[in-house]
């Protein structure tokens, strides 16, 4: 990619939660929710993280913006070592780093007007006094559809995608760097996720935002990223342009995954390559490759030798045997 | 599981101390010496220091404290001052007979509250909902010690159909048990069942609302299996979480109502006992019946983790 | 001698209050009595007239100068428990009581016993006491005859087995006890008849239950169902409707104990006697009798009643003049400035609670700042003897000791009453009441002891030592089947028999 | 089509009494069914899909609701007139129903083998050790490895994938003619998704059922069914083969929807969304329901509620572009 | 506007009404039957305590000796008891201390109940040890831990206010923690979080303003217990003190009367028992609007 920058770099994230357990109470064993992935975001740019349910995005997200601390790893934002930051120090990043929720009813306060609600992250952090507040939530509003009589309203009185756009304005009030949209359409009809889509593009054209979008759609993913990131048991699998990774898939889960999305055209009905099995539990993962239980590719070498995230072609990095053999990957390791 | 009710029985031990704690310190703030009740009330204040020695209420508070911790360990809570009976020996021999009344009362509770609870549910909205929901309301509604006065008016005295007051152990006769437990246990069991009629219906209501519910009716079932079998048994689970707190309000409204139908139980006992400052019996009696109780909720939820399967062990 | 009309039958006595030990020693309060009573006996007792008698002695010989008394000891009389009762079971039974004895002040001039042989027992005092033989009899808390092997027990923790006419068969506590005829009982021969605890006693019906049932409502109940056949304490508000009734035969025992008021010397306004004497003034007697027993009572004037030979109207004067402006000139004369009068009551006895509330009205009245403060029994009495800050009159009832003996009533006014040693026990020290009291004690006579009577009643009226309300009837009942169920200090069940028809 | 449709609706209309007013969450609702068809509908979340197929099954909860009006005619047999008894031995076993939520949809104290087992048994006087084996059978043919301990275990007990089998089993059992599936995915991941859907699809060749899919995923529509049903605001605008519906669609609602999809494989700049919200049942709206919402609405459009037009042998449309009256097409505008 | 905000769409044209969110609670609970019931039920007892003085000249604690035992009629409305007091004037005086009983132990419990309950909730430190706590307190049955208490303290209406807030200030807790560690969970407050708030402002601003539906239903359901379980303290002699009439003492005081003298003990059980009546319809109600999901509480 481009030699700048980057707005944020994260190194070997992780998260273990705790699980407790037995007759003390005690920690039995963890949740290995994310497990040593990096994350690379250019500014301007828009990383699009996909995986089925429980793989760690959400995770992964929060870990982002310090909403969840890592168990392991390091977080640059913006040349800031922000991992280790206390709560008044973080505040000051706060400013740059914004998330947009998934649930378009739980993430608003169902007790604050919309006008409170999107001023409360000025509130928080001590911008401008209450009548310029008024007029930037009056803005915020109509960047995002809506219009300025809505501030006196409550979220109850709007639909699925008109709170997501106060959502999305709520994130915008501090004119944040990086937004962190974790599945902010995944919840919406058709219809109404192609509009919230195509705001969040706007947005990002118009303020020059940087996105984290995470979401199980494929297609929106396509749609909004310039990068994909495909997550598997809390690991990274494989990362890429997005034409690439649509276009030439090297693992085999993003494969199946791909082939697994019903194209919505009548004439290309294909009989796909449909995986078998069940996504194992994070707190046993299985050993060696995680995908390996399920891989039709499966070789001895998976079920004992972990893979590592390796750069293939330019820019497209897989954790795969297949595609980087154990013998060679030392090899390759040394050189990138 | 067992995991699970062996972490249940840790939390256990903690919250006994608080309980011993508070049953303790309760009774040191009383006015009123009960070395004056056990003196008799002639006696000089010689006679009254006296007795005071003889009991240990001289001692400062903490060495009370710590000397009863260490015959609580032995099993020993002492020994009531007016009964002069050792405590766990007094208490212990009146539980049967609360427990009896109490749990006569559960059972009426249990059977006339869950089925009023149900009828009312499967009929939602009816003259007979709305009539059994009246009945309940006016049960939540009724100070239970005032409801006893009447019925001994009225079953009791006017129609003469059962005794006034007393207590026939069920060991020596069981019609004689009933008769003497019967007006006790419905002044008791009205508030209950009433707040358990309601919890049952809305239970129902949220249960049969539910999709395993429409599941049922798809696959062709009988109206009287999806509710008598799929629903009931999701019904009961959270009705058999409330047995608890039912059975302890029961035990509760036993003082009062004890007082009043002149049974030797518990919370005659327990009740005279703090008109008469017998710390001992007060103390024990407490962390007894409160024992008792925590470890009645203890089965219980072990119990409730048994028939639910959903209940998850590794939560607290 | 007297013989049961009819034998058998299983008598169930209503009871008030709860019954919480049989240790006839330790425990003072009624209900122990109640029960007790009917299990043990004494070497001395009361007849009908609470003349002292005598019981498990057959003779008495009290030396000339009074300090050695000889008991002979009836022969033949056996404990429940089969045992032959001996001088031995007599001294250990004296032995326990010297220590835990309620009463046990009774023994405090003397020195020793003594068991010469088997049926006697001889009794040395340091001192003379001239009333001691009538303290022997007192039923109060009696020095009852147990088996020596019983005389280490705890206080409380006596086993219930005497010499009575009838003996335990359970006692389950706050619930009942229950008693059955002692086949072993030899009746005292010296008489024909039953009288006060003494006489010829026989146990005529098979059992006896003392049921407690606390609510007045419920008693009543029981009684009219059958389900009780004699009861205590019957509210007077259903006397009326229990009087028509065919099937129960009312029996109220007058003058069971009279109701007052005992004041506070120390804590101001009662430490004033002029003060005192405003409210003895302003008291309307017959409309706090009225209300507090609801008609239960009678309004004669006197620590004793007339038909006893001790009976003064001294300081009559001074009673139940229910005149306000008299009452209002003396608070004035006394600088009454609305100071707070406590009156300390209970619910226990609903009575004394109802006879406060009537009191602080008509107080109120003439303009007396009244709080009535109510705690159950036990609690009152330990404010009376501990917290002298807290209150002003305390409700109580004497049963005028007749069973200590008659003069024995003004015990309570004096030293070492602990309302006189609250603060400073010498202080409040009513000289004239002194000097009255110790010549009512030690007169040389009974003429001189009499006249000391009329001067203590008289100071206690004319100083406001005490506030006499009047005389409360205990209305008992029976079913009419039930017959020679006779008012006593207690209820006596031998020689009680049951009809079978009524 | 020349055999009668196994399964035929004319002019369905389900009332709810709700907040003090009654609506109709179906309106006018027809369509047919024949055997062995997968006919999918589909459309926006409250537009009356999951009442619909209740209606067919006569689940839908009463009170509030009711079908108060047409007919549902399964082979021949009207089913808003037929007995509770009748609809008892229906459900279940001639028409049988799969729903969401797999985890809701189980009953959580039963075991899965005495939920399976109790739908054989009530339809079929057959011993519970046949009925036993009968489920060990069908859990192994909805893919559940096992199948023996699993009948044991509790829906808690299992993920998501194999609950929604397990539903799929007890619909099954009785080998029904028709399935109605109310969205049996979405609540899955794709990859799960992707093994049901091709589960379904294998069962309804080897068994020969009819299947309703009802889902709001065009891409499932486009690859596993062979008709599609297209509702919006309780009513059916369109209703055409698949090939059809996707190639020339007629309604500006479907238009809009199948430009809202996000493609796979080729880039689009901006999506085609449809702007505006689903009105709420309560809404008066006196003409066309989509009209607030539509590009395309004219003064006409305002008037009254178009009809169902046939646009081509079997693709109707209800949308009064297709009387002629102002053949604007979308690549037009 | 730019072309694409045409595409933005979702504007509704024009600004409906502003409605408002308080007045539309009023409507729903104004016709809910029940509640207003319960309404009108407490309307009239409230009123009746509030204007005792002025529903009545008699004084309650006055006794005539002569009036003793009148049956209710126009003169006496309720009759008179033992004392010859009015009953009307004791009952509607009664009200006024039940009330404010109810009221005080509802206002304990809201502070302390809020407090605890939020701590616990929000602090995962503090939760064991407070609710442990909470877990010995209810452990002990409600009457006789109350009980014990006001015998502890000394009887009086501001003791039985003491003993019965340390009865159900464990169990409002409870009910404030539940609602707590749900709201704590809620995406606003990740929000909130994100945007670096603290905890003092989360818990202000976003989680106990949520938790406020539950916790008013509970207090209403305590109000009535606290009303019932002061009438059994009375009863026994533990709550206020007499003459004060409290209903729980006219009760204990017209016991002894109940068969000669029934109505001393009748109409201050039905008044009792129409004003815990009337509560639980206004719980039953603010819980069905309110709070719908909430299952009847102990
Ligand atoms: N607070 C937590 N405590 C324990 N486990 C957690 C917690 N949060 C998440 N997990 C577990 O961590 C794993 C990853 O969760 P995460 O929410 O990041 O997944 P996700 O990819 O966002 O899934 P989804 O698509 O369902 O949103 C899951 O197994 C989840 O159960
Ligand atoms: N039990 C009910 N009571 C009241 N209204 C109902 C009920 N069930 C459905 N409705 C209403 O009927 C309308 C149609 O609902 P339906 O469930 O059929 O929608 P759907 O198309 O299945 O939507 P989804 O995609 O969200 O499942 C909606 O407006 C809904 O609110
Ligand atoms: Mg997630
Ligand atoms: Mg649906």
């Amino acid at each position: 990619m481009t030699p700048t920058r980057p707005l944020v770099e994260a190194v070997g994230l992780t998260k273990h939660f705790p699980i407790r357990g037995g007759p003390l109470g005690r920690q039995a064993n963890v949740v290995r929710a994310v497990d040593g992935v990096d994350v690379t975001i250019g500014p301007g740019e828009t990383l699009g993280l996909v995986g089925e349910s429980g793989c760690g995005k959400t995770t992964t997200g929060r870990m982002l913006v310090r909403l969840i601390d890592p168990t392991d790893g390091r977080i640059t934002f913006d040349g800031q070592s922000i991992e280790d930051l206390d709560a008044a120090a973080m505040r000051a990043v706060r400013r740059d780093m914004q998330i947009i929720f998934q649930d378009p009813y739980g993430s608003l306060n169902p007790r604050m007007s919309v006008q409170d609600i999107i001023a409360e992250p000025l509130e928080i952090l001590n911008i401008g006094n209450a009548s310029s507040r008024r007029e930037q939530v009056a803005e915020l509003l109509r960047v995002v559809g809506l219009a300025p009589y809505h501030a006196e309203r409550f979220p109850h009185e709007f639909s699925g995608g008109q709170r997501q756009r106060i959502g999305i304005a709520r994130a915008l009030a501090v004119r944040p760097k990086l937004v962190v949209c974790d599945e902010p359409v995944s919840a919406l009809d058709v219809s109404i996720q192609a509009q919230v889509v195509n705001l969040l593009k706007d947005l990002q054209a118009e303020f020059g935002l940087t996105y984290l979008f995470i979401s199980h759609d494929l297609g929106v993913v396509r749609h909004i990223s310039d990068r994909v990131m495909v997550m598997y048991l809390g690991k990274a699998v494989e990362v890429a342009p997005k034409r690439e990774l649509y276009a030439n898939p090297q693992h085999p889960y993003t494969q199946a995954l791909l082939s697994a999305i019903p194209i919505p055209d009548p004439k290309r009905r294909t009989s796909r390559k449909v995986i078998r099995g069940d996504i194992p539990s994070p707190a046993n993962p299985p050993s060696g490759c995680r995908f390996h239980t399920r891989c039709p590719h499966v070789m001895d070498v998976c079920r004992e030798l972990e893979p590592q995230l390796l750069k293939g072609a330019p820019d497209h990095r897989v954790a795969c045997h297949l595609v980087h053999p154990p013998s060679t990957a030392r090899a390759e390791n040394a050189t990138t | 599981m067992i995991a699970y009710i062996i972490r249940r029985l840790l939390y256990v031990i903690p919250v006994l101390l608080i309980i011993s704690l508070i049953s303790f310190s309760l009774m040191q703030l009383v006015p009123g010496d009960p070395a004056i009740v056990v003196a008799g009330t002639s006696a000089s204040n010689e006679e009254i220091e006296r007795v005071r020695e003889q009991l240990g209420l001289n001692q400062p508070f903490h060495v009370q404290l710590l000397t009863w911790y260490a015959n609580l360990f032995r099993g020993d809570l002492g020994t009531s001052f007016l009964l002069g009976r050792d405590v766990v020996e007094v208490t212990l021999e009146r539980l049967p007979v609360s427990l009896s009344i109490a749990i006569y009362a559960l059972v009426l509770t249990l059977i006339f509250g869950i089925m009023l609870g149900i009828i009312a549910a499967l009929r939602q909205n009816s003259w007979v909902d709305q009539a059994v929901m009246t009945v309940a309301l006016i049960g939540v509604s009724l100070p239970n010690f005032w409801l006893g006065l009447i019925l001994i008016v009225i079953f009791a005295v006017e129609l003469g159909w059962l005794p006034t007051a007393g207590y026939v152990p069920f060991t020596e006769d069981i019609v004689g048990w009933l008769r003497s437990t019967t007006l006790p246990a419905v002044s008791l069991a009205m508030l209950q069942m009433g707040l358990l009629a309601r919890i049952t219906r809305s239970t129902m209501l949220e249960v049969l609302r539910q999709d395993y519910i429409r599941t049922a009716r798809a696959k062709g079932l009988p109206e009287h299996v999806v509710v008598g079998k799929h629903a009931l048994k999701n019904v009961m689970i959270p009705v058999i979480t409330v047995i608890g707190i039912i059975f302890s309000v029961l035990l509760s409204g036993s003082v009062v109502i004890e007082t009043i139908f002149s049974i030797p139980g518990v919370g005659s006992l327990l009740g005279s006992a703090i008109l008469r400052r017998d710390y001992p019996v007060i103390q024990g009696g407490l962390l007894l019946v409160a024992t008792m109780l925590l470890l009645l909720n203890l089965v219980i939820d072990v119990l409730y983790a048994y028939f639910d399967s959903r209940v998850r062990y590794d939560r607290d | 001698a007297w013989e049961c009309p009819e034998t058998g039958g299983d008598l169930t006595f209503g009871q008030e209050a709860k019954v919480n030990s049989l240790d006839m020693h330790a425990s003072s309060t009624i209900s122990t009595r109640n029960v007790a009573m009917h299990i043990f006996e004494s070497l001395m007792t009361r007849d009908e007239t609470n003349n002292p008698i005598l019981e498990l002695a057959e003779a008495v010989d009290t030396s000339e100068d009074g300090l050695t008394y000889t008991f002979t000891l009836r022969d033949g009389i056996t404990f429940h428990d089969g045992s032959d009762m001996t001088s031995a079971d007599v001294a250990a039974s004296f032995d326990r009581y010297s220590k835990i004895g309620v009463e046990r002040g009774i023994l405090s001039n003397v020195e020793s016993w003594e068991t010469p042989d088997d049926l006697t027992f001889v009794v040395h005092m340091s001192q003379a006491q001239p009333t001691f033989l009538e303290d022997l009899s007192s039923f109060s808390v009696p020095i009852v005859i147990i088996p020596s092997e019983n005389a280490g027990a705890d206080p409380l923790k006596l086993e219930p087995v005497g010499t009575g006419p009838f003996e335990l068969v359970e006692f389950v506590a706050d619930s009942h006890v229950k008693l059955k005829r002692f086949d072993g009982y030899k009746p005292n021969e010296a008489y024909d008849e039953r009288t006060g605890f003494g006489g010829y006693k026989v146990a005529c019906v098979d059992t006896v239950t003392f049921r407690i049932v606390t609510e007045p409502g419920s008693r009543v109940a029981g009684l009219e169902t059958g389900e009780l056949d004699a009861v205590e304490d019957v509210p007077q508000a259903s006397v009326e409707r229990l009087s028509s009734n065919p099937d129960i035969a009312m029996i109220p025992y007058e003058n069971f104990w009279i109701h007052l008021a005992t004041p506070n010397f120390e804590k101001p306004p009662t430490d004033k006697k002029l003060v005192r004497q405003a409210i003895a003034a302003a008291l309307d007697m017959e409309e706090i009798m009225l209300v507090a027993t609801d008609g239960a009572y009678n309004v004669n004037f006197g620590f004793q009643t007339q038909d006893r030979a001790v009976y003064s109207d001294a300081g009559k004067e001074y009673f139940n003049l229910a005149d306000p402006e008299k009452a209002k000139a003396l608070l004035e004369e006394a600088g009454y400035d609305g100071e707070e009068l406590v009156l300390l009551t209970n619910r226990d006895y609903s009575t004394m609670y109802n006879a406060a509330l009537v009191m602080s009205e008509q107080l109120q009245d003439i303009g007396m700042n009244v709080r009535v403060e109510v705690q159950d029994w036990p609690a009152t009495i330990a404010t009376r003897n501990k917290n002298p800050d807290a209150w002003n009159y305390h409700f109580t009832g004497w049963g005028t000791n007749t069973s200590l003996g008659y003069l024995a009533v003004f015990k309570f006014l004096a030293p070492p009453q602990p309302i006189y040693a609250m603060s400073d026990p010498e202080k409040n020290m009513d000289e004239a009441f002194n000097t009255a009291y110790t010549e009512m004690m030690n007169g040389a006579n009974f003429e001189v002891r009499k006249e000391a009577f009329a001067e203590a009643q008289r100071v206690v009226m004319e100083d406001g030592l005490a506030l006499p309300f009047g005389w409360l009837t205990k209305n008992q009942a029976a079913r009419s089947n039930v017959h020679n169920f006779v008012p006593f200090r207690i209820p006596r069940m031998y020689n009680v028999w049951m009809g079978s028809t009524s | 089509m020349s055999a009668p449709p196994l399964l035929s609706v004319r002019n369905l209309v389900t009332t709810f009494q709700a907040g003090g007013g009654a609506f109709n969450a179906v309106k006018d609702v027809s369509f047919d069914l024949a055997e062995g068809e997968v006919l999918g509908i589909v459309g926006e979340s409250g537009s009356g899909k999951s009442v619909t197929a209740l209606s067919i099954l006569q689940l839908i909860p009463n009170p509030p609701g009711e079908v108060t009006g047409g007919e549902i005619l399964f082979r021949g047999e009207d089913l808003v007139k037929a007995s509770r008894r009748r609809m008892r031995q229906v459900r279940g076993a001639e028409i049988a129903m799969i729903f969401q939520e797999p985890m809701t949809s189980l009953n959580p104290v039963f075991s899965i083998g005495d939920q399976i087992i109790e739908t054989i048994r009530y339809h079929e006087r057959i011993s519970r050790r046949a009925a036993r084996d009968r489920a060990i059978e069908l859990l192994d043919r909805v893919g559940i490895a096992a199948p023996a301990q699993r009948l044991g275990e509790y829906p808690h007990e299992l993920s998501g994938g194999m609950r929604q089998r397990a539903m799929i089993a007890i619909a099954l059992s009785c080998n029904p003619r028709l399935l109605l599936a109310d969205e049996p995915t979405t609540a899955l991941d794709v990859t799960i998704q992707a093994q049901i859907l091709e589960l379904l699809s294998d069962l309804r060749e080897e068994f020969g059922m009819a299947i309703v899919l009802i889902t709001h995923d065009l891409g499932v529509v486009a690859q596993y069914v062979d008709r599609v049903i297209v509702m919006y605001s309780g009513r059916v605008i369109e209703q055409a083969p698949v090939g059809e519906l996707f190639e020339t669609p007629k309604h500006p609602y479907t238009e809009g929807l199948l430009g809202s999809i996000a493609s796979l494989d080729h880039d689009t700049d901006r999506l085609a969304a449809i702007p505006g919200t689903v009105p709420s049942p309560f809404d008066v709206i006196p003409g066309c329901r989509f009209a607030p919402r539509c590009g395309f609405a004219r003064e006409a459009c305002d008037i009254a509620d178009p009809p169902l037009i046939s646009a081509a042998p079997e693709h109707e449309a209800a949308c009064i572009r297709l009387n002629g009256y102002d053949p604007i097409r979308s690549d037009a505008a | 506007m730019t072309a694409t905000d045409a595409a933005r769409g979702a504007v509704p044209s024009e600004p409906a009404a502003p409605r408002r969110r308080r007045s539309g609670l009023w409507i729903r609970l104004l016709s809910h039957r029940l509640f207003v019931t319960g309404f009108v039920l407490m309307a009239l007892v409230t009123f009746g305590a509030v204007f005792a003085d002025v529903l009545t000249t008699a004084n309650p604690v006055k006794m005539s000796v002569r009036t003793r035992f009148e049956p209710p009629s126009f003169e006496y409305i309720f009759g008179t008891d033992n004392f010859g007091r009015s009953q009307w004037a004791r009952v509607l005086y009664g009200a006024r201390l039940s009330l404010m009983i109810g009221l005080g132990v509802v206002l304990l419990n809201a502070v302390f109940g809020t407090l605890v309950g939020a701590l616990a909730g929000y602090f995962k430190r503090l939760d064991n040890v407070l609710m442990r706590i909470a877990d010995a307190f209810m452990a002990f049955p409600v009457i006789l831990l109350a009980i014990g208490i006001t015998a502890a303290l000394g009887p009086s209406s501001m003791n039985a206010v003491i003993a019965l807030a340390a009865v159900y200030t464990p169990r409002t807790a409870r009910v404030v923690r539940a609602s707590v560690l749900v709201a704590r969970e809620m995406e606003y407050v990740q929000a909130a979080r994100a945007c670096g708030a603290g905890d003092w402002r989360i818990l202000r601003r976003h989680v106990l303003p949520n938790c406020m539906a539950p916790l008013i239903v509970q207090l209403t359901f305590i109000f009535a217990y606290s009303v019932l379980s002061e009438a059994v303290l009375s009863f026994l002699g533990l709550g206020a003190q007499p003459p004060v009439p409290t209903w729980g003492n006219i009760i204990a005081e017209g016991r002894t009367y109940i068969r000669e003298a029934a109505w001393i003990t009748l109409i201050p059980g039905l008044v009792l028992a129409a004003t815990v009546l009337g509560l639980n319809l206004l719980g039953d109600g603010l819980r069905d609007v309110l709070d719908p999901r909430l299952k009847v509480q102990q």
